[in-house]
């Protein structure tokens, strides 16, 4: 651990959740609000007799996760304070709001804190005769191929799978068949990230995880915590092959598959640079004869100023394709214009 | 000591916020070793959340429980469910404004109970789970009815445990992720748990109020 | 001038620009393509009876330009290298392409490189009997608020422009009607940079105006070049409140107006930071009695990896909101659904 | 030395290539004071853009037209178009395949007239024209017939005025938001255009072919 000088634009450190929250729903106060403290919701919200899609997390990874509150996507996002999973009480007060005979979908992502606040609401809730059901995502597959998936974190796979889960729900379709079209999906998709150069937490100046200039690490987590082995510095091409290499071994892409590829930025790494590293990746992955039909590059979920990125690979069925892509979704940091 | 009172109880949580503030540092230091770097943030946090809470009570059942879910209202984090837990697994174990010291055992075997609902993770593991075992052991087999000595030999017994997470593989939590390269350091929050566990005796030691 | 480690995910220095349109067109190949090099163009193109609108700039700025490249905004941009304008003969080329009874609309950011480049394609096109009319902007007041227009540097108010002419153009509007609905704007419009930590050039690893851990300066440009003072950091809301006020001091708006409010990520600096700036600028703003009824957050137009932001604000009339908010747009890095 | 030919065109594009090159870090550097840190690559880029298409000349005019286009097309920044303009100027003021002492400076009149096109920066202003000004005021000036000669008065000339660059405040191009702060580093331009003219004067100096 260092502590360095933070090169930051903050206020007080403590009031940083507050404050960024506020600002997010005053420049997208058409889309979201705030309903209580930490909690943000939709603006118009959605009927009553669809399911509704509740995510939880920490702040400090902005857009994610509240940026994808919007139609066809989220209806609410329980935040805790920076890097840290919000306490189960607040979330089981989302859980009483959002009560409805459709249902609720909780999507978690598989980090101990996460998860011990979703399964201690999700405990409240049904004591309270809320009907909750969790989707927990854990597709990292830097602790191995053959790790459990309780033991493989959550990375960013979580937003592709909100906009289909929401776009399910929006299609007025059951908790069960939400539940069976998104398990669906966490099995077919995989993420790894890459970083280099740490970043510095915001509300106490540590710096996590530092690694020296011209080093880099795959399989580190999303808030900094390292994971697979460091290494020097190699080019984009070879850097983007060997992630890439890693996926499909776990994805394991076919001719004629269909498939989603999506480089996320975690902060300090230019999108040129992940402009890139799509190139390369994308190309090895048509190699097999499978084909990307849907591909982001952007800053989804971030880890501070952090440098690095993380791929995603998944393979869409045709139900995928057609929630991601042709279902309308507006939230602040995803659109969709839909068919 | 044969009966622990309300105020008592709630000397003890002002000296643990106390003496863990002044350490929480060093607790942000261990969690950026294997983790992210803000476990004495939070720590302190949730102790400022328990000791709003402790400060209205008035009865054991009812604060306990106040205070398990303000902890989880309030703060964020794995802690805000682990010391959630905590109070609620107290709160579900004893009642009244005054406890034997039988009962105090029970309180503590109540926490432990709380915590085990929301994680899996076991002596060995290398989480506060390595302080919280050894103490509630502790505590139940040193066979003393004076609370003020049960306080200390769980006090001793979370300090020991803490120590020993420093060669252990870390299974739980961020840290898990880190396998082999986590030995050497030890867990963040057995660290600050016995730091707590540490202050509740040294509470009842003093006698004196400390705030 | 430092030479540092370059942390940089390329290959060949001398390919970035190549490579990273390679892989954008890959990326977003329901929307872009290249038509010849650094030329990027929509897939579906506009009807022959519209205003073509296409712009020039350097690359490294990543998404800006190119990323507005799509129905509703561009319809074509021409690359430079890495902070460099492209040649005139290729943007000539690009206005070849284009020609139209119509007409072409050319929108240059005020940097020497640019104009002239503009300028000299402008004349040769002229002499081809291309109709190609140039909107020049030049919204950044760090000069000073008397400075003449063309002292004043062009930052990333070009990207509201660009919404605003390309639904203008997709709306069937004459070429004088988009110029006069564009230059209003131009008028219309302030932006001020603010630069924490500097950045690396990608092709020859010099560091660009480096600042010292804990130093700021208000009035950076585009590519790292110095500006207004540097000053020892201040917090998110000081510094917020003092751009604020500096931008209003230029824009002058009163109660009832209607405003647009971005803050545009340069690079390192998080989307946490940058949603507590919009807080505070948004109240200051808002105190006067206008309102924002148009604001986004988000990495636009970027300068690498360097830290800081600008705020770009502007007084909209009646026919800019509906332009900005009610047509539909589906450029990679810009999504309107529209009414 | 009555005439130049094509051949010693080459060779003074040759070396003014070569010689750039050799001290494109220290144009980089100059850029990156005031600008962007970019000129010692583009002026590199954009020369070598310049042999590529003299390279393939047989004619004056031809050839020069040919450089100006191949210089825009194939490069970028600031550079691309001042050095297009450069070398179209030179293309409208001559033609044929041997150049008098008359035509060569006939030719660098036209260059400047041809940058005169793309810029509006005069002596002064901290640009590559307190290079290019001075450099074809001094060739006019001489007064001599020699063309060795007046390409070295010309190179001097411009290597003075780059000189002069550095006490001058900025009024162009990305330079100009340092204001004050511009003072006391050469114009990255200037510096490298007095190089390229220094290039011309030895490349007919030493006779000897430079590649
Ligand atoms: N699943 C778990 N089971 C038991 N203890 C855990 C678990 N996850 C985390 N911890 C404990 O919490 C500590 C970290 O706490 P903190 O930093 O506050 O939370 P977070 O990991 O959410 O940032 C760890 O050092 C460990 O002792
Ligand atoms: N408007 C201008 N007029 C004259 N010379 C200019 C102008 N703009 C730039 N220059 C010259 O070009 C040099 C910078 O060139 P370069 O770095 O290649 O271009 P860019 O500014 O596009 O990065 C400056 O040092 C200056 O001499
Ligand atoms: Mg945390
Ligand atoms: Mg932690
Ligand atoms: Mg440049
Ligand atoms: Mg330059």
């Amino acid at each position: 651990m260092t502590t360095k000088i933070m090169n930051k634009f903050i206020n007080e450190p403590a009031h940083i959740t507050a404050e960024l929250l506020e600002g997010y729903v005053m420049a997208y106060r058409d889309i979201v609000t705030l309903d209580g403290d930490n909690t943000v919701v939709r603006v118009q919200a959605k009927s009553q007799d669809k399911v509704a899609i509740i995510t939880l997390g920490g702040a400090g990874h902005e857009p994610a996760l509240s940026g994808f509150v919007g139609e066809g996507m989220l209806d609410c996002s329980v935040v805790g304070d920076v890097f840290a999973a919000p306490g189960a009480q607040r979330l089981y007060q989302a859980l009483v709001k959002f009560k409805r005979e459709a249902g609720i979908l909780l999507v978690v992502l598989n980090h101990s804190g996460d998860v011990m606040s979703a399964n201690m609401a999700c405990q409240l809730a049904e004591r309270a005769g809320i009907n909750v059901k969790q989707i927990v995502t854990h597709e990292d597959i830097s602790a191995g191929l053959d790790t459990p998936d309780s033991d493989r974190r959550g990375l960013a796979g979580c937003i592709p799978l909100y906009k289909i889960v929401g776009a399910a729900a929006e299609d007025g379709k059951s908790l069960e068949e939400i539940l069976e079209i998104g398990e669906r999906f966490n099995q077919q998709i995989a993420t790894l990230a890459v970083a280099m150069g740490s970043c510095t937490h915001p509300q106490n100046g540590v710096t996590i995880s530092q690694l020296a200039p011209g080093e880099m690490e795959i399989g580190m987590g999303q808030h900094g915590e390292g994971g697979g082995g460091r290494q020097m510095l190699i080019s984009a091409d070879d850097t983007a092959e060997k992630m890439v290499t890693q996926l499909m071994a776990k994805i394991q892409p076919k001719a004629g598959d269909k498939m989603l590829l999506y480089i996320n930025g975690v902060g300090a790494t230019t999108m040129m640079e992940m402009n890139i590293i799509f190139r390369k990746a994308c190309q090895v992955l048509e190699a097999t004869g499978a084909s990307v039909v849907e591909s982001r590059i952007g800053e989804m979920l971030t880890v501070q100023e952090s440098a690095g990125f993380q791929i995603l690979l998944a393979k869409l069925d045709a139900d995928h394709v057609e929630l991601l892509k042709e279902r309308k979704a507006n939230a602040p940091f995803w659109t969709t214009i839909g068919k | 000591m044969e009966k622990l009172t309300i105020d008592d109880f709630k000397k003890m949580i002002s000296l643990a916020l106390e003496h863990v503030s002044a350490r929480s540092d060093e607790f942000s230091a261990l969690d950026a070793v294997i983790g992210d770097g803000d476990h004495g943030t939070a720590i302190v946090q949730a102790l400022k959340a328990v000791r709003e809470a402790t400060d209205r009570g008035v009865e054991f059942k009812t604060m306990l429980e106040d205070v398990g879910f303000n902890v989880m209202m309030q703060t964020s984090g794995s802690t805000s469910t682990l010391l959630g837990g905590f109070f609620l697994g107290m709160s579900d174990a004893v009642a009244g404004t005054e406890l034997t010291s039988t009962e105090v055992l029970t309180m503590f075997r109540g926490a432990l109970e709380g915590v085990r609902k929301q994680t899996k993770a076991s002596k060995g593991d290398k989480t506060m789970m390595d302080a919280l075992i050894p103490a509630v052991e502790a505590m139940e087999a040193c066979g003393s009815t004076d609370i003020k000595k049960i306080m200390r030999v769980g006090a001793d017994a979370a300090l020991q445990g803490s120590l020993d997470t420093i060669q252990m593989k870390a299974n739980f939590g961020r840290a898990r992720n880190y396998a082999e390269k986590s030995i050497g350091f030890a867990d963040s929050g057995a660290a600050s748990w016995a730091c707590m566990f540490g202050s509740f005796a040294t509470a009842l030691e003093s006698g004196n109020s400390c705030d």
